[in-house]
């Protein structure tokens, strides 16, 4: 109980609520006017998406395509929910049933599926949500092509940052406890992870289960926040998008998937500015930040390299 | 650990300073000789092709009109912005439009999910939003009732569903159709169904439902399914690209049933990709005839071709007459006032433009006619008219 | 039975746009170990290379072929040095993002010269002749492309199975280093493979503009993943195994909207996929590798 | 009772049979070498008895408590939990994270909280990793990593990875370990100061240790008994000085490796 309160964990959440606070004043302050908070929505739903990606591609190891998948499950789950239900809490009923579903989606293409390694994974799961994606566009009661619209907008500023941060929360503390690190350890190596008693099927599986669930949040927070969801928006591209913040924030990093959400925002809204260029522009700075991060890396690498023969000269060679 | 933190903690700060800078900037670009409109358009993504369509009709539109003096002594000033046919960014664009860039009203978008997104902030920020082409039929009316600021100048899809539903029972005395449609668009989707309901209401028969998507390029297995099957009619619901394959597809495999269409049909493209030969014994409905020889029709696809180099098609009629809609809103408005503008469009009564003459009506649709066109080796050869 | 045999044509000519771009994929892939998601808009610019050649060039087919796949050559040798060679050593998923760019820089740059709208290549730039076996249908174009297929992959096999090139691309696929140490120029063999592979999209690229008359931007994304798709299907990284996943997954198709439903015929195709990764991983001519412990 | 007893174990790739009909017996508190020369099937051995491969046919058992389990085509993870641990032969730590996070992971299975407590750090969590962590320091104290434990394990020296491979293998609480190779790529004095960590670990943990190892030194000294693999079959077994003598084995290192001893 006392490591609860330790400094550290008061710290973090003297900081959460503190940056709560600060955005809520200049909410209300109206400087982060509507448009603003569109861009924050947006932030912060691309934050549970990036961590719980995070969290199977990165931490697990596990070469996911499919993310845009789950959450259009917890997308559609919700936004039938809210349209159907009329009641104060058919948002969270939306939400939970959402998540759930989309969690037992992950289940249930997880135990097949992740036999697969690498490429193959990501192919598969690459399928697993076009198909999805197909379904729902052909099914009456998602509507179709055309989708769902009209979705009362339940979130709003504070539940999304309630999800955001309990998703973070949730799953740093995972990653930080015994099953976190057993899924770590998949990643670093799979069979010496087996043979240390970790059951690696169990926590790939896990790992995508609470991947899915948490997109699955994210997608019933996109559909009652944009009023309108359809097939077209989970595609292939939605899968990417995420991947692309997931690794420029580094994989295996959940600080770095904030950041990169924040980042990518914001370069979003400035690329507004250019209608007749903006994808151009985007896609330049998606090639050219992958090629400098990787040019900073070998720098480092080389470093490296430095401090070996440093450390080969002063401690004699072997 | 330590610098990590650090250096993420810069970042926040410059990020924070960063955003603070847009806000500052952007409030400081009111011109006052100007009168802003915004363009909320597909101009990347799936929709790119209707997007950019309907912006070149809307900015020859509006270059006219500021040469010829603009409005109300002022000039309008497009503010175009890029909604990559994403329901978020078209919700963002048009946030950005109506509360930062102080439009007086908003064109766009072009496909009905990124509209539907659209109107709900369209609403709440009490700035008309005008779509050229979101056929939907809920997108300016549904069950809860009339979206306040949201309007179309294009057919809804069940007007044009029971249109060429109608046309085929009474005019080709059809029984039985095979229905073809373009299942990744909800105009697709929606003339289709429309139709079957129609038809099938009438006595009509289905006797194949068949369905491709947006970007497919051969149909010939479904065809190849239905060639012997017996039917009096062909309707192909979907735009003009898929369409123009599937009708040259289906005539060299010597299917010649009477093809039926909406106006997705409507564009030069049709007949360069079915070839003109192919284009025979082919139906659509649209808004306007090049039989008519009207003076506006005329004059708008001579300079079109002047200025673009291109032949016009239904997008960008839509858009010339989007442009020109809402100048003429405006004007009658005499106020730059949004809220104005929207009791003038509420009044538009017989506003002549290209794709026809209308009225908006009280479900924020117009009133005007179609047209179900005749082509016959890649020229239209009759115009039938039908009153809504 | 008419009409099943009339679906396998139509199977086999959608087929053989599949097997050439599955081709590329499938060498790239066993070179560099990279998904090389821009060899769908490659195949893309192939078609608006052969746009330009025929219309406003008015070339003839196989000029326009040429020049379309001497183009897309250069395009992928430049890609690969540009964006893809600095990143040899990075982890996979950078290059894949890198990749992802790349594809989507194509996409938008054709769209902003080109427009987004389609273009059309003129009628009759192979004669417009069919004939009527048994009732089945063939059209003179449809047998065009599958010639030009089978001849491209006779051509490549002999490439990779006969020549020097050839030899030094299966040895980089092996083992990079090894393949340096026997003083293989792995750079150049890496470059001849992109060359070729993109050289290959191009020609898929065209004669999907003859065949189908209709090419835009973004026409390469789809064919793109289903190529790859295919690619996997048959056994990434064999070239027999790309063209029978090309022909089987355009098989698929046709078959699955002419006795099934079109609406799910990529689902289907998708579906097909999974189960043969499940059962066989490596796909149908892969082979099993085992991780040594 | 034997602590493990294998039965006509056999493994074949395909054609190719890695190991053939061995058997082999090992009574609790033993320390066992396998030697034999490259290519005999020694780590087949071992990833069979660790369940990293099924056998073909067979049958290994491990007498865990009072009981005998039967433990070839479980999996890997149970075989641990039974109480088989190993090193492998080309270091495979978690590279890329810290010494003690290596530990700690192997001491997963002994980690009761679930996963609400993991989500929310209710205060089993606590208690637990409290646990977690005071005892993995004590076996990094044994193996002299404690004060490298915040240290990526790509980072250490190579005497030192091997040496945190054993303490991770000793984390799982095995009454087995297997040793692939522990002294490989070791010089002299490294592999003296390992001899006596492995007889002692032996004794403080009361373990039974099957050990694979080249260097004849290492292996004369502490083993009880020899097996020698060749050709995936076992051609002898006996004290450390019979096999020195033995015929057939050093016919099998001829032109290999003789055993310098």
């Amino acid at each position: 109980m006392k490591q609860l309160f330790s400094f550290k964990n008061l710290k973090y959440s003297a900081c959460v609520v503190a940056l709560f606070g600060v955005i809520q004043l200049l909410i209300s302050l109206n400087i982060f006017d509507d448009y603003y908070q569109i861009t924050i929505a947006t932030i912060c739903i691309n934050i549970i998406l990036a961590v719980s990606l995070n969290l199977i591609a990165g931490f697990t190891g596990q070469f996911s395509l499919g993310h845009a998948g789950f959450m259009s499950i917890g997308a559609y789950a919700c936004a039938l929910i809210t349209l159907n239900i009329n009641s104060n809490y058919s948002f969270f009923l939306g939400i939970f049933v959402g998540a759930i579903l989309s969690a037992l989606l992950g289940f249930v293409i997880g135990i097949p599926t992740l036999r697969l390694k690498g490429d193959y994974l990501a192919i598969a799961t690459l399928g697993m949500a076009e198909i999805i994606k197909i379904i729902a566009q052909n099914l009456e009661f998602t509507g179709g092509a055309a989708g769902l619209s009209d979705i009362p907008q339940y979130t709003n500023w504070v539940w999304l940052f309630f999800f955001t941060a309990g998703t973070v929360v949730v799953i740093k503390n995972f990653i930080n406890s015994s099953h976190g690190r057993a899924c770590v350890s998949i990643r670093e190596d799979e069979i010496a992870s087996e043979v240390m008693g970790i059951n690696t099927t169990k926590y790939k599986v896990l790992a995508f289960v609470i991947g899915a669930f948490f997109a699955g949040i994210a997608g019933a927070l996109y559909s009652t926040y944009f009023y309108v969801i359809n097939p077209g928006l989970f595609g292939f591209l939605k899968s990417v998008d995420i991947l692309v913040i997931v690794v420029i924030g580094g994989m295996g990093s959940i600080r770095g998937s904030i950041i990169a959400s924040i980042l990518l925002a914001i370069v979003s809204t400035y690329l507004q500015d250019f209608p007749e260029i903006r994808m151009i522009l985007y896609s330049l700075i998606l090639v050219v930040v992958m090629l400098a991060r990787e040019f900073i890396k070998t720098k480092k690498i080389n470093l490296d390299i430095l401090n070996i023969k440093k450390y080969i000269k002063t401690n004699g060679a072997r | 650990m330590f610098s990590v933190k650090r250096l993420s903690l810069i970042l926040v700060v410059i990020m924070l300073a960063a955003t603070m800078f847009t806000a500052c900037s952007q409030s400081s670009n009111t011109n006052s000789n100007e009168i802003n409109v915004g363009l909320n358009y597909e101009l990347s993504g799936a929709g790119a092709t209707y997007g950019q369509d309907t912006v070149d009709g809307i900015m020859m539109a509006i270059d006219e009109i500021n040469a010829a003096g603009g409005v109300l002594g002022k000039k309008i000033n497009p503010i175009k912005q890029d909604n990559k046919t994403d329901p978020a960014e078209a919700t963002s664009i048009t946030t950005k439009l109506a509360t930062k860039e102080n439009v007086v009203a908003i064109l766009g978008p072009a496909t009905s999910g990124a509209t539907k997104a659209s109107i709900p902030v369209a609403v709440k920020n009490k700035v008309p939003l005008i779509t050229g082409s979101a056929t939907a039929d809920d997108i300016t009316v549904d069950a809860k009732g009339v979206k306040e600021y949201g309007y179309r100048i294009c057919f809804n899809d069940s007007f044009q569903g029971t249109v060429m539903a109608n046309f085929a029972l009474k005019n080709m005395n059809a029984k039985s159709a095979v229905v073809l449609m373009d299942s990744s668009s909800d105009y697709g989707k929606g003339l289709a169904k429309n139709f079957r309901e129609t038809f099938t209401k009438a006595g009509g028969t289905i006797v194949e439902d068949e369905a491709f998507i947006k970007g497919d390029k051969d149909f010939s297995a479904v065809l190849t399914k239905i060639k012997d099957k017996n039917f009096d009619i062909l309707l192909i619901s979907g735009y003009y690209n898929e369409a123009g394959l599937i009708i040259k597809q289906a005539k060299d495999m010597g299917i010649n049933k009477p093809i039926l269409g909406g106006d997705g049909f409507d564009s030069p493209d049709l007949a360069k990709l079915a070839g003109n030969s192919a284009l025979s014994n082919v139906f659509f409905s649209t808004h306007y005839s090049l039989l008519d020889k009207d003076a506006t029709v005329v004059k708008f696809m001579d300079e079109f071709k002047k200025k673009y180099n291109k032949d016009s098609n239904a997008f960008n009629a839509l858009g010339y007459d989007l442009g020109y809609f809402i100048a003429d809103a405006i004007k009658r408005a005499n106020s730059e006032d949004p809220t104005k503008i929207k009791e003038a469009i509420d009044a538009t009564e017989g506003f002549k433009g290209v794709t026809g003459k209308f009225s908006i009506d009280e479900n924020h649709n117009p009133v005007k006619t179609a047209v179900v066109i005749e082509l016959k080796d890649g020229a239209q050869v009759s115009a039938l008219k039908i009153e809504p | 039975m008419e009409q099943f045999v009339q679906q396998l044509i139509n199977g086999l000519s959608l087929g053989s746009i599949y097997a050439l771009i599955a081709l590329g994929y499938t060498m790239v892939y066993g070179i560099v170990k990279l998904i090389n998601f821009a060899h769908g808009d490659i195949f893309m610019v192939g078609a608006y290379v052969g746009f330009v050649s025929i219309t406003y060039f008015n070339m003839g087919f196989f000029p326009a072929l040429l020049i379309a796949m001497l183009f897309c050559a250069v395009l992928g040798v430049v890609i690969e040095k540009v964006a893809y060679k600095p990143l040899r050593n990075a982890s996979r998923i950078t290059a894949l993002i890198t990749a992802i760019g790349v594809s989507l820089l194509l996409e938008y740059v054709v769209m902003f010269f080109a427009k987004a709208g389609v273009r059309t290549y003129p009628e009759n730039v192979l004669p417009n002749l069919e004939m009527t076996i048994l009732g089945v249908r063939i059209t003179f174009t449809q047998v065009c492309i599958f010639a030009v297929t089978i001849a491209l992959v006779i051509l490549l096999q002999f490439i990779v199975h006969k020549t020097r090139v050839g030899k030094a691309m299966r040895a980089v696929s092996m083992d990079k280093d090894a393949a340096q140490l026997m003083g293989i120029n792995v750079n150049n063999t890496i470059s001849v493979t992109f060359a070729i592979g993109s050289a290959l999209a191009g020609a898929a690229g065209i004669l999907v503009g003859v065949y189908y008359n209709s090419i835009d931007p973004l026409m390469g994304i789809i064919p793109g993943l289903k190529a790859f798709v295919a690619a996997v299907f048959g056994g990434i990284g064999i070239i027999p195994g790309a063209m029978i996943g090309g022909f089987s997954i355009g098989a698929v198709e046709t078959m699955v909207s002419g006795y099934g439903s079109s609406l799910y015929k990529d689902a289907v195709a998708f579906a097909i996929l999974i189960l043969v990764l499940i059962v066989k991983p490596s796909g149908l001519l892969g082979k099993n590798t085992r991780e040594k412990v | 009772m034997p602590l493990l007893s294998v039965k006509n174990l056999t493994k074949s790739f395909g054609g190719l049979t890695a190991v053939s009909n061995a058997n082999l017996t090992l009574n609790k508190g033993e320390l066992v070498g396998l030697i034999g020369p490259n290519g005999a099937g020694k780590t087949t051995v071992f990833n069979l008895l660790t369940g990293v491969y099924v056998p073909s046919s067979g049958s290994i058992e491990l007498s865990v408590g009072d009981n005998v389990r039967k433990i070839n085509g479980l999996k890997p993870y149970n075989i641990t939990r039974l109480g088989i641990s190993r090193t492998f032969q080309n270091i495979r730590l978690f590279k890329d994270l810290t010494v003690l996070d290596n530990v700690r992971i192997a001491m997963h299975q002994n980690v009761k909280y679930g996963l609400i407590s993991s989500f929310f750090r209710l205060p089993s969590y606590y208690r637990e990793e409290q646990e977690v962590i005071k005892k993995a320091e004590s076996l990094l104290e044994i193996f002299k990593l404690d004060t490298k434990k915040n240290e990526l394990s790509r980072n250490l020296p190579y005497g030192e990875q091997r040496r945190l491979e054993i303490a991770r293998a000793l984390a799982t609480n095995p009454s087995l370990l297997l040793l692939d190779e522990p002294a490989a790529g070791m010089n002299p004095n490294e592999t003296a100061e390992l001899t006596d960590l492995i007889d002692w670990i032996r004794k403080e943990f009361n373990l039974t240790i099957l050990l694979i190892e080249h260097d004849m030194s290492l292996v004369m000294k502490i083993c009880e008994r020899l097996y020698v693999l060749d050709y995936g079959m076992i051609i002898a077994e006996g004290k450390p000085e019979e096999i020195k003598t033995n015929k057939r084995v050093i016919e099998a290192y001829l032109g290999e490796e003789v055993p310098h001893a």
